[in-house]
């Protein structure tokens, strides 16, 4: 039996090889026969950009022209971080004393200050160059992941403080709907004149939401399911 | 021949072999790690072409936290798999 | 040799990618590696998409950039919840197989009067 | 420009839900959650009816803007009549549900995880139908599939944690295949509206591609015939408003989306060949499915591989839609709805019958019609849907498709579909004769299990009728602006 099982794994194999190579190639022979679309949309993004208050293209298509989008992105990573939490809170954490001399403490000390100051630049910096919300959230997130692996208790996600911290960013959005809907009567349409400051509140308590959510789904597998 | 289009042919060679390594290899942990490194090969590719903003998040999210979250799995799930156990080299080491 | 553009370059590479991470979701049995592969997936097309925004170098277009963004903190989302299904689901393997080694040990202990008493 | 209101209240239809899945999660106590729940339902249901009346009055689509930005840039959001359909019917579906599960759950920790996954299940529901933009799709199909994952794991056993794990790979392995489809189409034609890459669409390599890796995709998320494995397993080990929210609704999403592709976006690819591809995986589907509900050992299995079957019948119509279009959609759309509703009041009752008796294996559920009468009338008059018989709306759709074939002289659907109508009823009746069989030995069953919980289930049943016998109304709503 286990020579004729091996065998048909082999031809399963094969079959599975030869499928998938046949379906990239006619991929290629499409992408090589077809140019590229004319870039149309490129020209009416930079011709808009000023109306959207920001002028780094990619923060103004990802927070003003396509913000539906990302108003959706937040309720997805706020709905994995709401499945993951009991994973969490199953499990007492320990009360660990602060070992001084571990070296993930000594590495701590030194690269978390500078990405919190990395975060915050890439924060700012974002409306102008590239950078912006979830480059930020993904640094502080690597400063909160470094601070547990060193034993430190940064964030206690029992509290319903820490849950109302989850759901800031979509909280942030939401409320900016309901400002912008009473004085346009349109959806997620950012007046001109406050579209920049809006964004970057947006972006602000979405920094902290999604690096809090990324930082949750780490614990929830390095200290959970014990 | 341009020298940028070699090192872009350079670049997308090394992408091949890291991404059909991560499958050749025998135990898990190296699997992951190489993942690790084709999440940051990847990020240069978006530099070449000109993504910075890609580029940033690839690397910190795409790399950075994934293969964070991946080898804490791999502490909690190597166990009890048969093949490459922590304890076995445990016991090799004693 | 048709006309290389960067963007056809990286497109071949793209494809070719696709073709690596479906294979090996299709083939691999550790539930791992299958998490691996559906990222590589992602990975590759992906890079279609920036590849075509690259197309003319010094005109890019900046909406697959932010299509791109959504997708990589969406596939970071997926993989975490994935992660942690899988170590749940090992936790309840582990702990199924823990009953299955004590009543195994109690068994062993009954029938043999010496108390050998291996331990796992 | 203002929009008109009822422009804006597709946006509240997606920020409400929202907002009850941030007040659920952040809420502590059980019973605000639960008040809330019932509240933000109905709220909903009324928003869903003045959608769909304006809808059918005005018979031109709802379009909202979204931010302004016209399409080639922004977003829009339109809502014509198939999808004001599928809203109402999701509202109701969930308020049934919703007011199902405020009783349903034993333990106060499992039911306060239910609730915030539960609200973004609805929002990604609202948000497939109302969204008509490829990569929004993309972000809902995304969110759909990830709430859908945690909500069943939300169960606990290792049977639910394993089948919720093999239905998130191949939820995320289909949501990757549908992004390949978006980034074929976005490579080629630069637009990401529907509309628009209607206009642009010509049958050339790229776009059939698209559209087969699209196909692909959305036959793994509504588990089409080879690629259902998953569903039986996560259905049948979800909890009883999960499986039944799943089975309705959340399979439907996949559905839409594949119809919109094929016959509303990229109509100049679509060959006879391929379709005709399709409906033979779909009658292949419901002889499948019926046969493996015909040998199931337990109940809620059953319901779960009759879903495999009945969503069968919606992929047979494929055929036909090429020869009569307008009839054929309004089959399938009246057909959706019947199982829809159908469906999800067949597995809260199975869900009332495993609480009371405590495990759901047919073989000793003998003589259970006694102890549970309103369940068994719940399964009975759903059975009579799924099977087609006269009152129901199943038999609407079912006489529907079935004339559109006998016109279309394919007359090799006509059979499938009486085929499966007849093993519908074998596995159907399978059950009910199993619950009005006066078991052997008095077995006491010590069934103490106050059944008002059903009331919702009992509503839904009761809709299955109403559509039955008075066809016009919805059929016309349907056909409003087609």
């Amino acid at each position: 039996m286990k020579t004729s099982s091996l065998v048909s794994q082999r031809t399963m194999a094969v079959v599975i090889i030869s499928l998938v190579s046949a379906i990239a190639a006619l991929l290629l022979i499409a992408f090589i026969q077809q140019p590229v679309h004319d870039n149309a949309l490129r020209e009416v993004v930079f011709a808009n950009l000023d109306k959207t208050g920001v002028s780094n293209p990619v923060t103004a298509v990802l927070l003003n022209y396509r913000a539906f989008d990302t108003y959706l992105e937040f309720a997805v990573f706020l709905c994995v971080a709401v499945a993951v939490l009991p994973y969490v809170l199953d499990v007492q954490l320990p009360k660990q004393k602060l070992s001084a001399e571990s070296q993930v403490l000594a590495i701590a000390k030194i690269f978390v200050p500078l990405s919190i100051l990395m975060a915050g630049y890439l924060l700012w910096i974002g409306s102008t160059q590239p950078g912006g919300a979830f480059q930020a959230a993904s640094l502080l997130a690597g400063c909160l992941v470094l601070l547990s692996l060193a034993n430190v208790r940064t964030i206690d996600f029992s509290t319903a403080r820490s849950r109302f911290l989850l759901s800031g960013g979509l909280l942030a959005f939401i409320v900016v709907n309901i400002v912008v809907f009473s004085q346009t009567f349109c959806f997620i349409t950012l007046p001109q004149n406050i579209a920049g400051s809006l964004i970057l509140f947006i972006e602000f308590f979405a920094t902290f939401a999604v690096s809090a959510s990324l930082f949750l789904c780490f614990e929830s597998i390095h200290k959970g399911h014990l | 021949m341009a020298i940028d289009l070699w090192i872009d042919v350079i670049l997308c060679l090394s992408v091949l072999f890291v991404a059909s390594s991560i499958f050749l290899v025998k135990n898990t942990f190296s699997a992951i790690v190489l993942f690790i490194c084709l999440g940051l090969v990847v990020m240069f590719c978006w530099i070449r072409l000109n993504a910075i903003d890609v580029a940033i998040a690839e690397a910190a999210i795409g790399s950075g936290l994934t293969g964070a979250m991946l080898i804490a799995a791999w502490r909690k799930l190597a166990f009890n798999e048969s093949g490459d156990q922590p304890d076995e080299q445990k016991e090799k080491s004693e | 040799m048709i006309l290389m553009t960067q963007s056809m370059l990286f497109s071949l590479c793209a494809v070719i990618l696709l073709a690596i991470g479906l294979i090996g979701f299709l083939l691999t049995s550790d539930f791992l590696r299958k998490l691996l592969a559906l990222n590589v997936i992602g990975m590759a097309i992906f890079m279609v998409l920036i590849a075509a925004a690259n197309n003319d170098p010094n005109a890019v277009d900046p909406l697959p950039h932010a299509m791109v963004l959504t997708g990589i903190v969406v596939a970071a989302a997926g993989t975490a919840l994935g992660l942690n299904l899988a170590s749940k689901i090992v936790k309840f393997a582990r702990s199924i197989q823990g009953e299955n080694t004590a009543i195994e040990n109690k068994k062993s202990n009954a029938t043999q009067d010496s108390s050998s008493g291996q331990t796992d | 420009m203002h929009s008109s209101f009822y422009a804006i209240s597709i946006a509240l239809l997606l920020t409400l839900p929202l907002i009850a899945a941030i007040l659920c999660f952040v809420v502590n106590s059980i019973k605000v959650k639960r008040y809330l729940s019932v509240l933000f339902a109905i709220v909903l249901v009324f928003i869903c009816v003045a959608q769909a009346s304006y809808v059918f009055e005005n018979d031109e689509p709802l379009q909202l803007v979204v931010g302004e930005w016209l399409p080639p840039l922004g977003i829009k959001l339109v809502l014509d009549g198939f999808s004001s359909v599928m809203l109402l019917m999701t509202s109701i579906i969930g308020l049934a549900i919703t007011f199902y599960s405020t009783h349903y759950f034993e333990s106060d920790d499992k039911e306060s995880r239910f609730w915030p996954l539960w609200w973004f299940l609805i929002t990604a529901l609202f948000g497939v139908f109302v969204s008509s933009d490829i990569f929004n799709t993309y972000i809902m199909l995304e969110l759909l599939g990830l709430a859908s994952v945690s909500l069943i794991a939300i169960q606990g056993t290792q049977k639910a944690l394993q089948a919720s794990y093999q239905y998130l790979l191949v939820g995320l392995l289909g949501s990757l295949f549908y992004l390949l489809g978006v980034a074929i189409i976005y490579r080629t034609y630069g637009v990401l509206d529907n509309e628009l890459i209607a206009q642009l669409a010509q049958n050339n390599l790229s776009t059939k591609l698209a559209l087969a890796f699209i196909t692909l995709g959305m036959m793994m998320k509504c588990a089409l015939f080879p690629l259902h494995f998953w569903l039986p397993e996560a259905h049948s080990n979800a909890s009883a408003p999960v499986s039944a929210i799943l089975s309705a609704l959340v399979i439907k999403a996949a559905f839409f989306i594949l119809f919109k592709f094929w016959f509303e976006i990229l109509t100049p690819v679509v060959t006879v060949f391929a379709v005709s591809l399709i409906g033979c995986l779909g009658a292949a589907a419901i002889i499948y499915g019926s046969y493996r509900a015909f040998t199931a050992p337990r109940l809620k299995l059953l319901v779960a591989y009759s879903t495999v079957a009945q969503i069968g019948y919606l992929f047979v119509a494929f055929p036909l839609m090429i020869v009569t279009p307008e009839i054929t959609r309004t089959a399938v759309i009246y057909f959706i709805v019947a199982h829809g509703c159908a469906k999800a009041a067949m597995f809260l009752s199975a869900g009332t019958i495993q609480k009371a008796v405590g495990h759901d294996n047919l073989a000793d559920l003998k003589g259970i019609a006694v102890h549970l009468p309103l369940s068994i009338f719940i399964f009975a008059v759903t059975s009579t849907s799924l099977i087609g018989l006269p009152p129901s709306g199943g038999f609407i759709a079912k006489w529907l498709m079935l004339n559109n074939a006998v016109q279309a002289g394919q007359w090799w659907w006509v059979v499938t579909l009486f085929i499966g109508g007849l093993l519908a009823s074998a596995y159907l009746f399978r059950v009910l004769n199993l619950a009005f069989t006066t078991p052997e030995q008095e077995s006491l069953l010590d069934v103490n299990y106050s059944e008002k919980k059903l009331l919702g289930a009992a509503g839904l049943a009761i809709i299955t009728i109403i559509i039955g016998l008075n066809a016009i109304w919805l059929t016309s709503m349907i056909a409003s602006n087609a």
